[in-house]
């Protein structure tokens, strides 16, 4: 009994930690550093870092006073105790996070109920449609990456004077691909194009081969898949092996990270993928990023490096370290420097719910060891090919 | 006439393809404590576990108080009132024994009686004094009483005890004999005891069944079995230990 | 009739590989007891070998995978030795959970040598595949379903034809008896569980031929791995490979009838049966 | 087993003064809220898991009902999970039942196998029933602000008291049942079966008891759950690791069967682990769970039976006290 004592002590200083520093200001990160997810938690909060150096280095501002306190949540049980955690023991004025929509709804669950406002670029519908007043969400909904997906595909391949009549969705069945595959099925529907294929998959999965057949069966004209990496190799690899030449046009993730040209190599060339941003934007950003990390910078780094970016300068805006008075600094602040130039938009702002009003997804092309943005047109930096893979 | 306490008929167990029991019968009377005998491996542990539920006859009937037992879930067949010791003794380990004896009595009756059945039945062994022990601190002869015990608290009709006095010293053995005789006497619990001592099958049973390879070869009071040339060629031709 | 067909080509194929990656698992737990819910790490430490063999000796993965075996065996013996031969003879609880504590301890230790990212090798196998009439048959399975096929034949060999093989096989079934005939049954189990080790490491360098490496793939194969085994019977080495290749067309010929993904609904359904009616597997003890 | 219920009454009076003490809004406040969820969700394991040892891995299936139905119920029809959440644990006592029949005469590993494939079976369910459960993309909690008909509140501070009395619930139904006539079969079902049978235990029954019993309390810690961290989704809530193994672990670290050791364990567990969150999250990625890891290996080989030993109490408390109580 006398362990028990001594922790349940523990437990009562834990709480009693002192409240913040006084000169620096603290911003919490909470990204999934450790588990399945580990890889595009480190690489958003690779991005932050950078984004912070440079600003520090750029301005004379409050940037300086800035310390980014991360933490890793694997998974979205763990979002309630590390959000609070970061807002009483360590005082943060805000929180950005997290990669996975469903830690983002647990973190944001807490930060509602405790006035500290928190910036997302998760994809889910639903993060901004609570009612919620202290989410931010910088990038377009998982529906609206979703209805561009399929759209701006079939813009593109009209031009080329390619008719698209039926398609085959394919979609891992976590929240990211159930979410995004809807808004492709909905884009579809009031397209009036047919959905021949329509499957979700356990994320995991050993061999698509179950998945190629069925599409090769129903000879869509395009199939859009949206995966992670592991999905994402497998489908392209099985499709070459089948000798189907369809186009496979990419659901961001797995399709626009470094890693899927170390996996597929030469056979990259001219994926198409919907994108929420791309580092070609920001080629001098992208530079230092390289450089440190040796990969080109996933548009998960630029945009976390942003919305921090955006919290830092609505501090400084709202001239306070209250939660409340920076929330209402950053649903006020239209921010184009920094991290945001490179965003499609080229700034953020956020309407009443917290949604984005500037970001649009975008469509980039795998072109040797790069992505590059080729549509919208007023967004692109390359013409789009619309190639077959032969 | 009544039917008998127990009616075993034609019963044959089988083990894949081998025949652990072959079209074994008898009957039990009320009150009468009858012995079970045989070499090693004639079935009288088998026989035991078909009576109480535990093995399912291939065929056969087992009719106890009137009522067929085959089919009946062990459980069933100890509230009818046919339950058994373990041979290697099975008492529960983790619990004492008073707990082992007390979890018997609730099979049939509420905690507040079973306390008192409980400790009864530690009386009635004379084993009091050893209700606190945990089952891993108890010597083997307690655990095979203990055994007793707690087959007692079930308010056994019958009860089938498997070598409850194999390790157990000449003294010991007649004051379990006298238990035995004296349960018989006040609870009017039927017995059959399987032994492998021969003196205290003789001076306890009132008949004595003879097992080999599975078949009842005899049955008979003490005298007329110790005399039969078909039990002494199978004792011999096994090599007899005692 | 075609598709039920390539389906079960498909399922075969792949099904090879849980089989190996499966039956390092089944070994552990005929030899000393034990379910290993670590196993699949040695999967992730197979695959990370056999990528760092194509990444800087330029080894086809199915070469690295004899290396990862080697790891795989010198690291399974030491943990054995060290950790779980403390609590041989410690409730099912306490190996269950000594198990679960070195899964975190592998996985996230993974993490912190090699970091997050994806390691994938890229070879010719992966875009090609034979046709025979209407059918396909992927290059890079195909290699993966012989290399399994030679793996296994080769630990048949190795259980019923050498000493060690008859050493461990007695020390499965009767370990004080073993002991009896002068076989050092610590050193056997050590071995057995290294064996164990190495062979899901192989099937590591063997999945690496088609997917990434990274610190938590291991959480992608754990419940195939039972799945397999118990199909296959617990314990039972070629049960496991059959179980393997039952995982395999289940899993890829219920995608007729079902949606993909309820693909692994349909397995453990199947699961849960076999164990309810027939806990000693599928294939029961005639395959041990 | 008065004296438990006693003691267990004052570990739920002190956490509730505990919970006062603290700032309602800190994160000790929550810390506690997890150490007391946890020794709950301990505790409903230890039912089937303690006293007759069967290895449950599944027991995420009752969680995620718990956690589910009052949920569902909550947004589709603003039900209060005052009800809600008895109603999930029915609907888990069933589920419970359902599982058991098939997988009840299954033994050690083969029985944590089967469990484990049916808590995937319902987390697997989950996501594909999205009509229902919203799918992958999870479930809110409707926001109602401060409201204790709808069990919902801003700060954490005021879940303390709703934690603690649901920890003493669970707790109590243990300790009653552990001294009880259930409890006393459940022991002899898990030491020998065979036994147990033939001294006129309906060994079936018991273990079909205990299952629906530790289910329906697995099932309101589900609920209790929901509404404390307002987001569901299946991977959280049906988590094998997250949830079943936890539950396990919670139980077994502390001392598998006892009273006490699913407390000592959700003391250990939460603390350690939010510890090495807190301290070394920001250090190197991966290394709290590593540190965690290691903790447990060398619990497991020190003490194979649980921070609070199982042999000496047998005979010191359960075994004398037995009689007196």
């Amino acid at each position: 009994m006398t362990t028990k004592a001594i922790l349940l002590g523990s437990a009562l200083a834990l709480g009693a930690l002192p409240a913040m520093a006084q000169d620096t200001i603290k911003i919490g990160a909470i990204f999934p550093l450790s588990g399945p997810n580990a890889q595009f938690g480190n690489s958003s909060v690779n991005g932050m870092r950078l984004a912070l150096e440079r600003m520090q280095e750029e301005t004379d501002g409050i940037a300086d006073r800035v310390e980014l306190v991360v933490t890793d949540v694997p998974a979205p049980g763990d979002a309630p105790a590390a959000t609070q955690r970061l807002i009483n023991n360590d005082g943060v004025v805000g929180l950005i996070g997290s990669f996975s929509s469903s830690i983002t709804l647990a973190a944001s669950e807490i930060t509602e109920r405790a006035q500290v406002p928190m910036i997302s670029h998760s994809f889910a519908d639903q993060i901004t449609e609570r009612g919620y007043e202290y989410i931010f969400q910088i990038s377009s909904k998982g529906s609206a990456i979703g209805a561009a997906q399929l759209n701006h595909a079939v813009e593109i391949a009209e031009a080329e004077g390619v008719d698209v009549s039926s398609i085959a969705i394919l979609y891992e069945d976590t929240s990211y691909g159930t979410a995004q595959a809807a808004g492709i099925r909905d884009a579809a529907a009031e397209a009036g194009i047919e959905v021949a294929v329509d499957q979700g998959y356990p994320l995991g999965i050993s061999d698509v081969s179950p998945l190629i057949n069925s599409v090769r069966r129903a000879e869509p004209d395009i199939v859009f898949p949206v995966s992670y990496l592991n999905d994402s190799l497998l489908i392209v690899r099985t499709m070459r092996q089948q000798g189907l030449s369809t186009p496979v046009v990419g659901g961001a993730a797995g399709y626009i990270i470094p890693a899927f040209k170390d996996g597929l190599g030469e056979f990259t060339e001219n994926v198409f993928s919907v994108a929420p941003a791309n580092y070609d934007y920001v080629p001098e950003i992208n530079a230092d990023y390289e450089e440190a990390h040796g990969t080109f910078m996933p548009h998960e780094a630029l945009m976390y490096g942003a919305a921090l970016q955006h919290m830092i300068t609505a501090i400084e805006e709202a001239d306070s370290t209250d939660p409340v008075e920076i929330r209402d600094a950053i649903s006020a602040l239209e921010y184009c420097d920094g991290f945001a130039s490179g965003l499609p938009g080229e700034c953020i702002a956020f309407d009443e719910t917290g949604a984005t009003t500037t970001g649009f997804p975008i469509f980039v092309q795998w072109r040797g060891d790069d992505i590059v943005t080729v549509y919208p047109p007023e967004s692109a930096r390359e013409e789009p090919i619309w190639a077959t893979a032969d | 006439m009544s039917e008998p306490l127990l009616s075993v008929s034609d019963v044959t167990v089988r083990f894949g393809g081998l025949k652990a029991l072959n079209e074994v019968a008898f009957t039990v009377g009320e009150g009468e404590v009858i012995g079970l005998i045989g070499p090693n491996g004639a079935g009288k542990t088998t026989c035991f576990s078909t009576l109480v539920g535990l093995n399912r006859p291939k065929s056969g009937s087992i009719r106890f108080q009137g009522q067929e037992m085959v089919g009946s879930k062990p459980h069933r067949v100890a509230r009818a009132g046919m339950t058994k010791t373990f041979q290697n003794t099975a008492l529960f380990p983790g619990m004492t024994l008073y707990d082992n004896v007390l979890t018997a009595a609730l099979g049939h009756e509420p905690l507040a009686q079973a306390r008192e059945t409980a400790t009864r039945c530690l009386r009635d062994l004379h084993m009091e004094e050893a209700g606190d022990l945990a089952v891993e601190d108890m010597t083997f002869p307690q655990r095979a009483l203990g055994e007793v015990a707690r087959a007692l608290a079930t308010s056994p009709k019958l009860l089938l005890l498997d070598e409850v006095m194999a390790a157990l010293t000449p003294a010991e053995m007649d004051e379990v004999i006298a238990t035995i005789l004296r349960l018989r006497d006040s609870h009017g619990i039927a017995f059959v005891v399987v032994e492998h001592h021969m003196k205290a099958i003789m001076k306890l049973s009132e008949r004595i069944l003879v097992l080999n390879f599975g078949e009842l070869i005899a049955s008979g009071t003490p005298d007329e079995i110790s005399s039969n040339p078909a039990v002494i060629e199978a004792y011999l031709g096994a090599g007899h230990d005692d | 009739m075609t598709p039920l067909v390539q389906a079960i080509l498909d399922g075969l194929l792949v099904g090879g590989v849980y089989g190996v990656v499966a039956v390092g698992l089944s070994l552990v737990f005929g030899v000393l007891g034990i379910v290993n819910f670590a196993q699949a790490e040695f999967l992730m430490l197979g695959m990370y070998v056999a990528w760092f063999a194509w990444s800087f000796l330029g080894l086809d993965p199915m070469l690295g995978a004899v290396l990862a075996l080697a790891a795989g065996f010198m690291l399974g013996y030491v943990i054995q030795r060290l950790l779980v031969q403390r609590v041989m003879s410690s409730d099912h609880v306490a190996q269950i959970f000594l198990t679960v504590g070195l899964l975190a301890v592998m996985e996230n230790g993974a993490l912190m040598i090699f970091g997050p990212d994806f390691r994938s090798v890229q070879t010719d196998a992966q875009m090609i595949s034979y046709r025979l009439g209407p059918f396909f048959i992927s290059a890079v399975y195909l290699k993966a379903f012989v290399a399994a096929v030679a793996i296994s034949v080769a630990l048949w060999a190795l259980l019923n034809r050498t000493w060690l093989g008859r050493a461990i096989r007695a020390t499965a079934q009767d370990a004080p008896a073993a002991q009896l005939f002068g076989i050092n049954t610590r050193w056997i189990y050590g071995i057995a569980f290294g064996l164990g080790a190495a062979l899901t490491a192989f099937g590591g360098g063997i999945v690496l031929s088609f997917a990434p490496a990274y610190p938590t793939i291991g959480a992608n194969y754990v419940v195939l791995m039972f799945t397999v085994v118990v199909l296959g019977g617990l314990g039972s080495v070629m049960g496991a490979l059959l179980g393997g290749l039952l995982v395999g067309i289940v899993q890829s010929a219920s995608t007729l009838v079902l949606p993909i993904q309820l693909q692994n609904l349909a397995l453990f359904v199947i699961f849960i049966a076999v164990l309810a009616l027939r806990p000693e597997g599928l294939l029961g003890k005639a395959a041990k | 087993m008065k004296r438990s219920l006693l003691i267990l009454a004052v570990i739920a009076i002190a956490a509730i003064l505990l919970g006062l003490a603290l700032d309602p809004r800190s994160y000790g406040v929550r810390v506690l809220c997890l150490i007391l969820m946890a020794a709950a969700l301990g505790q409903a394991w230890n039912i089937v898991g303690g006293l007759a040892n069967q290895i449950s891995l599944g027991h995420a299936a009752f969680f995620g009902i718990g956690a589910y139905t009052s949920t569902v119920l909550q947004v589709q029809f603003e039900l209060t999970p005052w009800i809600g959440m008895p109603i999930g644990a029915v609907l888990a006592a069933v589920a419970a039942g359902a599982i058991a029949l098939p997988t009840m005469r299954l033994k050690g590993p083969y029985f944590a196998l089967a469990t484990l494939a049916f808590g995937e079976i319902c987390r697997i369910g989950a996501q594909a029933m999205s009509g229902v459960t919203g799918g992958p993309q999870g479930l809110s909690v409707p926001f109602y602000g401060d409201s204790l008909a709808m069990m919902q509140f801003r700060q954490p501070g005021a879940y303390v008291p709703l934690f603690a009395a649901l920890f003493f619930l669970v707790s109590a139904v243990f300790a009653v049942m552990s001294h009880g006539r259930l409890g006393y079969m459940l022991r002899a079902v898990r030491e020998n079966e065979e036994a147990a049978e033939v001294t006129g235990i309906d060994t079936v029954r018991i273990k079909l008891t205990g299952a629906i019993i530790s289910a329906a309390c697995t099932a309101l810690v589900g609920g209790l759950f929901a509404q404390f961290t307002f987001f569901i989704d299946p991977d959280t809530v049906f988590s094998t690791t997250e949830i079943s193994i936890r539950a396990a672990l919670i139980a077994i670290v502390g001392g598998v069967g006892l009273l006490w050791g699913p407390i000592v364990g959700a003391l250990f567990v939460v603390l350690v682990e939010e510890f090495l969150n807190s301290t070394l999250s920001d250090a190197l990625p991966g290394i709290s769970p590593f540190l965690f890891g290691v903790a447990l290996v060398v619990i497991v080989i020190a003490r194979p039976e649980g921070l609070v030993s199982f042999r000496h109490l047998v005979t010191d408390r359960f075994g004398k006290k037995g009689k007196e109580a």
